[in-house]
């Protein structure tokens, strides 16, 4: 873990690394990264079909992030949005239900693996648009600055998706307006097959954003209390009103883009060197020589996130289909009005 | 909702097209806090159109929003202040410039209802002009509803007179799915007799109108094609045809009722529609009937529709790409088996 | 056209559509040294669907172009390349994902030629996927080729065989307009004989193919749904029904002789579009059954579409959703006044 | 004039201001402004219709510019383009004809004031949609990398436009690319009655453009010589392989929007005192401080515009109207093949 963040973050983004918020910060990495293994196998079963986009080795953004959101927050996210849904409340239950694509999914069923939405965490989706809830988040944020609500919305996209025009559009109208939106930028340095270096003529994507007049900053999204902490600091600084703010959180997916993919676009040397700053042996490890963890804690840790995991793909299994007959429920409202 | 005391209906005796959607914005703003209005110079400029002249003056800059040239954005940024809680009314200049916001449209707003399960709606109101007759050419003058009237999840409304430019934004504002309103350019200067308070509350977003009666035909047609329509009827009177006029006023969901009942009286219908022929809404309509009136009919369903063309700026060569009234009273003719009078 | 030596066409027995439309490209490439490909991880990924594997190794960088994720200005710089002495293919991933370049395609690629009195042809061709099956839910699934179909100016061609994945390619090149060419998703794993030289060079790009001869009904159709539209063809058999399939093949403009000679012979049409039914192609081609063969029918035309509701991901309801072949078969006993067999 | 503009540009963008060269130019603006004031008394004669947008106060930007291109060069403009029409080449009768919607007009009457079209000049429009062109531009700048032509593709578009999405995903794939693009940015500082200030949360838009690695500077477009040199250099810069520049005209436009417009949204004191930087007095006065202007040769010059222009009004008064029959020629290449 970096020095810096175990010091208060300027602007009052300071991380109190207890071992309490530690543990939680390792169990979320663990729910996410068991999850999406699970994901995978039942995606060789066929159990969970669509496309699917894991986020093994990105863990420690959304993770990092969230410590540093409040209920009354909201998240926007892509379609590689399993982490979201997990630790911002979602059940395991109701999100596995929805890869099997079960009526008591989050989503009914009909959103699958790419839309995710949780209205009482207020999780927007669950976005398979790239650069899609850009503009939505700055409407979301739009609301909220004009009741007068202390709520900020994280926005969660890609470093492909800042090749979009609405990554421009968005960024500038949080700006101009001072809405308070995180966005939140997971450069992962590939979108799909596509390396940073061949979307961007200028790779620096925090110095892009910064020149729209937002903070931005680029931090390690390997080193999940070096994110919490730049997240508190932006955090603070939209709730204080500064505005919009522009996280870079530089990343690595461990697997494939999604479950079609050969990887043919990148070098298992590069996959294997990223795979040595994997953030949850790094978190493990850390937390070891700190004293903070045992092996039994992790043992203990791992029971539970496998009893949960367990326990939402057997309610997936067992959960019921939603009839045909409610094909098209929820195209307009009027439709599921008694 | 949050009603508030309403701003007073002018008491002119006549008003335009334009004051009515004027006045249907400032209702809507007085009488619900959370609705406001945001496009491209609708405020310092006064709407493009000048339908939104005086509101920022009135209203204030937190309610009546310019946006940067962003229709992308603007448009996401309604569906997202919709989802949480505002009653937002985005302003696209005009249906040809909505392309650039199609995806937020249609991947966005009419999709997230179903997508989530049934968790959020979308209460969003977006109106745009549509339509030629200004020479502004080939990059400002398409009739692209029908398009949107293709997309489940939204529904869409095209108020071809003073009344419904008046009353359906209101409906609209409380329904909780996007709706989409287009008004035609041509209708801004329409001058009428301003719509008692009564007749506005009456408006429904649901129905098509009956706007002439008649026995031996049905024309059926909708927004800045409905004066064409009626002066056609007026002429097929003249030559002893009587013709009812229906105007769908909702190009989503179809009032489909209103339009089969009247075919199943008149036996033959003609479908006057703006837009390009091949796939416009006019096809559905023809469809539909096929569909379910087949058997009532006593000719095949005509369609007049424009030329299939960009459209040019020279004026003649625009009126001549546009349904005019001859081709209407031509078509029903032709339905009675007649000829040109 | 600065003719090369075509590379030899691989002499497998059987091959599937998604290598057809691969060799396409190469031949399309080798062939003329203005073409080149540009699209999102058309060159080092292989093509979201695998479309353009090794063609990066074979041609270079300069040819295979992989583009940032800005479908506007990527498709926009496809037309700036053609009206420029290039013969470009941009390839969109799906027709969903094009909203974002409609603009470019609608206001541009297709209004240039027009509003520039003629000056200006734009010789591009865009490819892109369409169509559900995957299980990808509410923004990659739609049919939204029939939007396209609607403007003038473009070419719109739906190859549903191995032969037209193979063939339409190069006159879509040669044709000075732009031409868009959608590809049923589930159509890529299709396997069949390889298409010969000969065959390869027939095809046209402005016919409709009849794909079976019958003639009690005519089953109407195109792309994705050919499949099911010809096992529902082979089921009627089996009740003694002889229904005709014809292939739209191009959905702009519209081969109108071959769907009406068809349906004047059978007197009897179904037509099956993968699209949301209300305003989608099948309107289209109702109403223009309805515009010049009324006389003909002996029963009203009959559609089957997909379920008005944006796709669904979970298995059961998106096949729900889609035309199924009980429902061609259905739809086709209807219209010869039989009831379920 | 600014003093730097008569020395040699840095990168060989050499501004030769002999005689010659600055009657040329004071021609050309000459010719613009007349032919805008024509239009507007043209319009109100309803012999004009549809939106017409003029160029008063604009002029020097055009005419600086198109000073620094050759004719191999591409040109894709606004729908206020009448002035890099006439000044690239167009005659004055094709663009009057144009605008009166005749059948000799530059694009047969069909595109009217948005669309001039001229393929011998290499105009590639006239496009009303605003940010349609970046686009547009970078394809042509493509082609001709590709086909190693020594061309470049000057883009033309507003202050406005650079809030759309493509200003942002066309700077950035023409930097990446390399392309022999020069994006020049016609700021008169209002996008129709939103002014800078309400579209562009950072005002400094060379910065924005500089941010995707570009070279980007910012010139006062009210200076024609000025506008000439910065032209030059980056045309330069450009044929040297640079790949894209930007340049920001600073300008002002002295009439309204279009003809409909009450211009509630400016001061009559701001357009008072842009008015006293007008570019045409601004070189005249020069010329004449500097010897290279007589009020003959001014005479001379008056006469010639006036009639030139009105040759090009008799002209397109004149001209025949395009047969109604042939409403439906150039849809597509084939109605047109015999
Ligand atoms: C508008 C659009 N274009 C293309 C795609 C196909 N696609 C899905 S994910 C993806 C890559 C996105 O990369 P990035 O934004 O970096 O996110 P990551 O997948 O790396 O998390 C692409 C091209 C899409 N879903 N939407
Ligand atoms: C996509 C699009 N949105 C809106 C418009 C309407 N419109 C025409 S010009 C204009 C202002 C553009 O401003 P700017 O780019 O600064 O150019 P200027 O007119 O100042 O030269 C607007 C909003 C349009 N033509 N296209
Ligand atoms: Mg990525
Ligand atoms: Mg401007």
């Amino acid at each position: 873990m970096t020095a810096e963040v175990s010091k208060p973050a300027p602007g009052g983004g300071k991380v109190h690394l207890t071992h309490g918020h530690l543990m939680a910060l390792l169990r979320d990495m663990l729910r996410v990264r068991r999850f999406e293994d699970r994901c995978a196998e039942l995606y060789t079963q066929e159990k969970i079909r669509g496309f699917l986009h894991l986020y093994n080795g990105e863990e420690a953004v959304t993770v990092g992030v969230c410590a540093a959101l409040e209920p009354r927050d909201a998240v926007v996210a892509t379609y590689r949005e399993h982490a979201q849904a997990l630790v911002r409340g979602t059940s395991m239950r109701a999100v596995m239900a929805e890869m099997f694509g079960k009526a008591s999914g989050c989503s009914g069923g009909r959103g699958g693996s790419m839309h995710l939405f949780d209205r009482e965490h207020r999780l927007y989706g669950g976005n398979a648009i790239v650069g899609g809830g850009l503009p939505v988040a700055v409407g979301l944020a739009l609301a909220d600055a004009m009741r007068g609500r202390d709520a900020v919305t994280a926005c969660f996209f890609g470093d492909g998706a800042a090749a979009e025009g609405e990554f421009h559009e968005s960024l500038n109208l949080a700006a101009l307006w001072r809405l308070p939106v995180l966005f939140l930028c997971e450069n992962n340095l590939y979108a799909m097959g596509t390396a940073l270096r061949f979307s961007h003529a200028s790779p620096d994507l925090a110095a892009r954003a910064h020149s729209y007049g937002l903070p931005a900053e680029s931090v390690d999204g390997m080193d999940v209390v070096a994110v919490e902490a730049a997240a508190r600091r932006a955090v603070t600084a939209i709730r204080a009103g500064a505005g919009p703010y522009f996280l870079e959180c530089r990343t690595y997916r461990f697997r494939a883009h999604s479950m079609f993919d050969a990887q043919l676009y990148r070098e298992k040397a590069e996959v294997e060197e990223w795979t040595h700053r994997d953030p949850l042996p790094r978190l493990i490890d850390w937390m070891r020589t700190a004293g903070h963890l045992h092996d039994d804690d992790l043992k203990a840790l791992e029971d539970a996130v496998a009893t949960e995991l367990e326990d939402a793909v057997a309610f997936a299994e067992a959960a019921e289909w939603e009839p045909v007959e409610t094909l098209t429920r929820f195209v307009t409202s009027a439709e599921d009005r008694p | 909702m949050s009603t508030q005391t309403l701003p007073p209906i002018p008491q002119t005796a006549t008003t335009t097209y334009r004051e009515c959607v004027r006045e249907a914005i400032r209702d809507a703003l007085a009488r619900d806090d959370r609705v406001f209005l945001m496009g491209e110079d609708v405020g310092h400029y006064g709407g493009c159109y000048a339908v939104t002249k005086g509101l920022l003056a009135e209203f204030g800059p937190d309610r009546i929003r310019d946006t940067p040239l962003s229709e992308s954005t603007f448009t996401g940024a309604g569906i997202g202040a919709a989802l949480n809680g505002m009653r937002p009314i985005v302003e696209i200049m005009t249906v040809n410039f909505s392309l650039l916001a199609m995806d937020q449209i249609v991947n966005g707003a009419a999709t997230l209802l179903h997508m989530s399960g049934g968790q959020f709606t979308v209460p969003l109101v977006i109106r745009m002009a549509t339509g030629a007759g200004r020479q502004l050419a080939a990059q400002h003058s398409h009739s692209l509803e029908g398009w949107y009237a293709h997309v489940p999840g939204l529904r869409i409304l095209a108020p071809a007179t003073l009344t419904d430019a008046r009353g359906m934004l209101w409906p609209a504002l409380e329904d909780p799915d996007p709706v989409l309103i287009f008004e035609h350019v041509m209708l801004y200067n329409a001058t009428g007799p301003t719509p008692d308070a009564d007749t506005v509350k009456a408006v429904d977003i649901t129905h098509a109108a009956r706007r002439r009666e008649g026995t031996d035909v049905a024309l059926i047609t909708y927004g800045g094609m409905l004066g064409r329509t009626l002066e056609a009827a007026e002429a097929l009177e003249k030559d002893g045809i009587s013709a009812e006029v229906i105007d769908l006023r909702v190009l989503r969901p179809l009032d489909e009722d209103t339009v089969l009942s009247a075919v199943r009286r008149t036996r033959r219908a003609v479908v006057v529609d703006e837009g390009w022929r091949s796939g416009s809404l006019s096809a559905e309509i023809s469809a539909r009937i096929m569909d379910q009136a087949f058997w009532d009919l006593d000719a095949p369903v005509a369609r007049v529709c424009s030329a299939e063309v960009p459209m040019p700026y020279a004026k003649h060569l625009e009126q001549a790409a546009l349904p005019s009234v001859e081709a209407i009273v031509q078509a029903a003719r032709g339905t009675l088996g007649k000829g040109a009078p």
